[in-house]
């Protein structure tokens, strides 16, 4: 089981986020919801490590160990695609998994094949999405962190998309995802623990099993 | 005084702040002899000969001193260059210590340092003497150009052997305890040049010479007053002392002997003869000699034609 | 922060200091001064009144020759960054200027139009002028087109454009067009003095070479690198932090 | 189309040239010749065997500087712009090295090296570098933190990140310190040979220069130009079309 | 009434549009539904005047009169925020506005009051869309043209900024509006006409009212 905890964050002397405790079951989903601004993405950053010198400076003493045992290894899908522009698609992906098959293969099943040799500058937003979601499913980590995979897709292809990554991800044994959305569908579907944030003094107003709450209830509780 | 000053017509020359043509100028100042020679003198000072050289050549200037050779050259792309002897200091060739040197023989394989460039005057003289004796030093030698300063201080750590350089630098090495090699004046009598020309002159347009001959006549004049008083009189070096840089007494002393040793003789058609030759000579040394000769219109300014006539 | 910043700098300063004056003790050459000589040297030339006025001499000319040449010289670039027709156009003659020998304009110039203070200045800004172009034809090039088009949808002023669109993308290529701007206009100021001047640093500089007085090389040298780091800390270190505030790991908020 | 693009760059060419035809004609005066002149004067130092031989002597010299200046000085800079502290520790040693003048450098390591090559080649490094380390530092200052972040978690070995990762965004500032450094380290070169060694193009350029010969001295520096001119149309701008086809304007898909 | 015809978009080679035609009478809002990837953003962008060699090239003859009569003018809600980075919040919205008091009201109504001197990199991406829908607002155009506006915003802020837009714009007697998005309950909330694009080789599949079409209609025609 991994568990997290922080005990808070600052940047620019601004509270980001309150003090937080996420376990996590080995193959579990957890969903991260929360208002514009609350804190997700920032979490996320926590997590995967790339906010050191913040915690450091602003959770003293055991700030270190974020992570109750050792820090899992971590494939993060970020909130923008973040491609190398001045790499093709197929190029971006080439340097996470250097087996070309494998990439084609992940390219078509975000139904991009035929964009293999474009420049991310001449693709739309939603498809360069889908590549980024094709390079973080190229990984093979032990915990996968995914802000907003489905953002700006239509519905078919968001649909065929989660499906996706329901079967790479939810359905691999030991592969946990932290699954960040603002879609209750989404979460529904994938998720099996929920944490809800709340707006400023970013805190957590509900963390548990998310079969535990009606959609109504999800919702009522994002209106807070 | 004031008054004198803006009526008397100018003469503006340009010379090297430290040289030694401005020891002569300063003493022209001091004793007021441009005055009494009925002309204003303007010392206009610059960091280096290519400074005065463009000066002149940008029209900026009304003299300059440099070597009759670089005048010959600019006369012949189409300069109209005039020449008045100022000294018939060639330059010095030093040994470092322990380098005896016997004959031009001795030289092969010796590292020569040679200041400013291949248009030295020593290092042709040089090279062309030993060319007689059948040594093509510049083959047969290793050869350093550079900058005059560097080289001498090339000479002092011991990285070159021999070192020809422009008379001032070598009067600093000689007072300082380095042997002069050879005589020039030898060795132009061994090229059979018979009397000794000044290389080193005062320079003007001869467009100055033909519209105000009696200017260059006074400042001619005035020049050769300072010479003479310079020769003899040692309290006017006192005064230009501070012009001098020198460090101590004993380089003081050199710089004036080397300064008196320079005062050129009488000009005579011997010398432009000697010139003319001279010139061949170094013509001659060029990997593609270009057949030119010296022009002798170059040394006929005012004065000098009046003398012979 | 900012004195302990500048802290820093000064202990880095007296560990240069400390080294130059040990090796230099050591060796014991007049050739390689120790800091005491230089600075006797210094203030030497100060008491006898041709540092100062030799400076301003040739900060005048640096000054100006800047000014000239980083506004010609940027606009030039920003244009040739911009539009590939002026490019090709104009990219051979740029090749010229920013390869011909310094020496080689400096004496034509001086030939042409006499030994006059315009001439030494223009072939300074000659001189530099494709040095600038160069860098900000760059920064032309890298121009973000996403942000181009959106100040065309909401109506930009010229004005808005060039002070809140393009200065702000132009601003590194600009301070290093600066930064090796300045050092390069006054070497080459250095050399317009040396060979047509008969005042200014690099006139006293050619004089101590002929003399080879290295303190005093030396002492011309720190004077004007002073006025630069000078520059550095007041002028152009707080343009650098005001930049890069926006940045992720920048300063406050 | 790359047809095209030399054509305008020749038409450029030939309109420069008629108008020096034109000009000089007019002007007919040694000290500007025409472009006659300066073919004549290139083809003697040709058939005199000067100019090849010197060339090549300088070009070795160019290159080997070039070639050291650009990695010390890219590594400096990249490193200053990356790290802060590192920054302000060596900054003020930078601008030092920055303005100290080409002169007192080449002087300094000719007396204490003697006259030989590697004190030639070093002073032209020692007068590059702090200008490629000066470009290099804005290149990494700007460095896109969002795709470090990438990099990091997308576990990028360090040759994939220098590859594709650093060496995209360091480009354009390459570009400027390759285009700018070789006409700088050139006109190094010259002073070097000119001060103390006795082959290359600036010890050619200097006996022309001593007799005003303008007709040898731009012989010389247009045979540079050319090489120079070569460079940049089989390398650079290659280089250039290639980086920038990814960009919105940019080339096919 | 804006008419608006392009006879097709070629880029690099390859059809992005295929011929297409919209009519939009004054005050009304037309909605651009379509997968991943249809053409969206690029007919935006023609609209826009954004494409213009583009379409000189390829849509020869008369390709200059895009729009019936004059072009009208237009107000444009790109995709990504496309703030200026080294501005903060409230510049960037100066520039759109000079007037501050306004400025500060739309940001109040964005719900970003709170933030309006930070830099555009320290806030979340669902609060920069927010910002740049509020540029957006402070312009008064003829026509409207926004794409996606609310992805990326949770629940309840969507909604409020839907009621925003709505008040805004739609409640404009005059202002039309041409409104990209992928989902459903917002195009049918908006929008007065609707086309619908196709997937590859990108041609219009519907356009008409969207009161004409129920829900399950629309979806069916999205899953094409
Ligand atoms: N570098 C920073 N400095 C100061 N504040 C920051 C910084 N980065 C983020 N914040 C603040 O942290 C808060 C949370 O931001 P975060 O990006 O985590 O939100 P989020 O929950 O992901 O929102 P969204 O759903 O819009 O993506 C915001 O109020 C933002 O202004
Ligand atoms: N500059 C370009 N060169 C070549 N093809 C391009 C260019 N810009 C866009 N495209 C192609 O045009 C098509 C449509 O892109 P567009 O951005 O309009 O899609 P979209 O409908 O907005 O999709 P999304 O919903 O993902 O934003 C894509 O297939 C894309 O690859
Ligand atoms: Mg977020
Ligand atoms: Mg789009």
């Amino acid at each position: 089981m991994f568990e997290f905890t922080v005990e808070g964050l600052e940047l620019s002397d601004k509270k980001i986020l309150a003090a937080l405790n996420i376990k996590l079951n080995p193959g579990e989903t957890h969903c991260l919801l929360g208002p514009s601004g609350s804190g997700k993405t920032s979490l996320l950053n926590v997590m995967a490590g790339l906010q050191q010198e913040s915690i450091v400076k602003n959770v003293k003493g055991e700030s270190q160990n974020l992570w109750s045992q050792r820090k899992p290894d971590i494939g993060y899908l970020f909130q923008q695609p973040r491609l190398l522009p001045w790499r093709t698609i197929t190029q971006n992906l080439l340097l996470v998994e250097p087996n070309k098959e494998i990439v084609m293969h992940r390219l078509s099943e975000v139904r991009l094949q035929d964009y293999a040799d474009y420049y991310p500058a001449k693709i739309s937003l939603g498809m360069a999405r889908r590549v980024a979601l094709a390079r973080c499913l190229l990984l093979k980590p032990e915990l996968v962190l995914m802000d907003e995979p489905l953002t700006s897709l239509d519905l078919p292809t968001a649909r065929e998309m989660r499906k996706l990554i329901k079967r790479l991800v939810c359905g691999h044994p030991t592969r946990s995802m932290i699954y960040v959305t603002h879609n209750l569908d989404e979460a529904l579907e994938l998720g099996d623990t929920v944490s809800v944030l709340g707006n400023a003094p970013a805190e957590v107003i509900y963390s548990n099993s998310i079969n535990s709450l009606s959609r109504e209830e999800l919702e009522t509780l994002l209106k807070h | 005084q004031e008054d004198l000053q803006t009526q008397l017509p100018k003469l503006k020359v340009t010379v090297i702040a430290w040289g030694t043509v401005n020891w002569e100028l300063q003493h022209i100042k001091q004793r007021q002899l441009d005055h009494k020679n009925g002309y204003d003198l303007v010392i206009d000072r610059v960091a280096s000969l290519s400074a005065a050289r463009i000066a002149i050549t940008a029209d900026n200037t009304d003299f300059i001193v440099s070597d009759w050779l670089w005048a010959s050259e600019r006369n012949h792309k189409g300069a109209n260059l005039r020449f008045i002897p100022f000294s018939k200091q060639v330059g010095s060739i030093i040994a470092s210590p322990g380098n005896s040197i016997s004959s031009y023989a001795s030289l092969k394989g010796k590292r020569i340092g040679v200041a400013g460039g291949p248009m030295n005057k020593g290092w042709a003289l040089m090279r062309a003497a030993a060319n007689k004796e059948g040594i093509d030093l510049k083959n047969e030698a290793k050869i350093q150009f550079g900058a005059p300063p560097l080289l001498t201080q090339a000479i002092k750590n011991g990285q070159i052997d021999i070192l020809a350089t422009f008379w001032h630098y070598g009067a600093r090495l000689e007072a300082e305890g380095y042997k002069k090699l050879y005589s020039l004046k030898t060795i132009m009598r061994d090229l059979g040049l018979k009397s000794n020309v000044p290389m080193l002159g005062y320079l003007y347009k001869a467009k100055l010479g033909d519209q105000h001959p009696h200017l260059v006549a006074a400042f001619y004049k005035s020049i050769n007053e300072a010479k003479a008083q310079l020769a003899v009189d040692d309290t006017a070096w006192q005064a230009l002392r501070p012009f001098m840089k020198s460090e101590n007494n004993k380089i003081y002393h050199a710089l004036i002997t080397g300064y008196r040793s320079g005062i050129p003789d009488e000009f005579s058609q011997q010398h432009i003869e000697d010139a003319a030759n001279f010139y061949t000579i170094i013509d001659d040394l060029k990997p593609y000699p270009t057949g030119l000769q010296l022009n002798p219109e170059l040394f006929h300014n005012a004065l000098f034609d009046k003398g012979s006539r | 922060m900012t004195i302990s910043k500048m802290g820093d700098q000064v202990i880095a300063f007296v560990c240069l200091l400390s080294l130059w004056w040990v090796v230099s003790t050591i060796v014991s050459n007049p050739l390689l001064p120790t800091p005491a000589e230089v600075f006797s040297a210094l203030s030497k030339e100060w008491h006898e009144q041709r540092l100062l006025e030799s400076l301003i001499v040739t900060l005048r000319r640096v000054l100006i020759s800047f000014i000239f040449a980083m506004t010609l010289g940027g606009l030039l670039g920003v244009l040739m960054g911009r539009f590939r027709l002026v490019n090709r156009v104009l990219d051979p003659l740029l090749i010229i200027l920013l390869n011909i020998p310094a020496l080689v304009v400096i004496i034509l110039l001086y030939i042409w139009f006499g030994l006059i203070e315009v001439a030494a200045v223009t072939a300074v800004i000659i001189n530099k002028l494709p040095n600038v172009a160069v860098t900000l034809r760059e920064g032309g090039r890298m121009f973000d087109h996403e942000l181009e088009e959106m100040s065309l949808m909401y109506r930009f002023s010229f004005r808005q454009k060039l002070l809140h669109l393009w200065w702000p993308q132009l601003f590194p290529y600009i301070m290093i067009a600066t930064r090796s701007g300045l050092a390069l206009i006054w070497k080459i100021v250095l050399v317009v003095e040396l060979l047509g001047r008969s005042d200014g640093v690099g006139f006293q500089l050619h004089l101590a070479f002929q003399l080879f007085d290295v303190a005093t090389i030396l002492a011309y040298s720190f004077a004007f690198i002073l006025v630069v780091q000078l520059i550095e800390w007041f002028i152009l270190q707080p343009l650098d932090r005001n930049a890069s505030r926006w940045q992720k790991g920048g300063g406050n908020v």
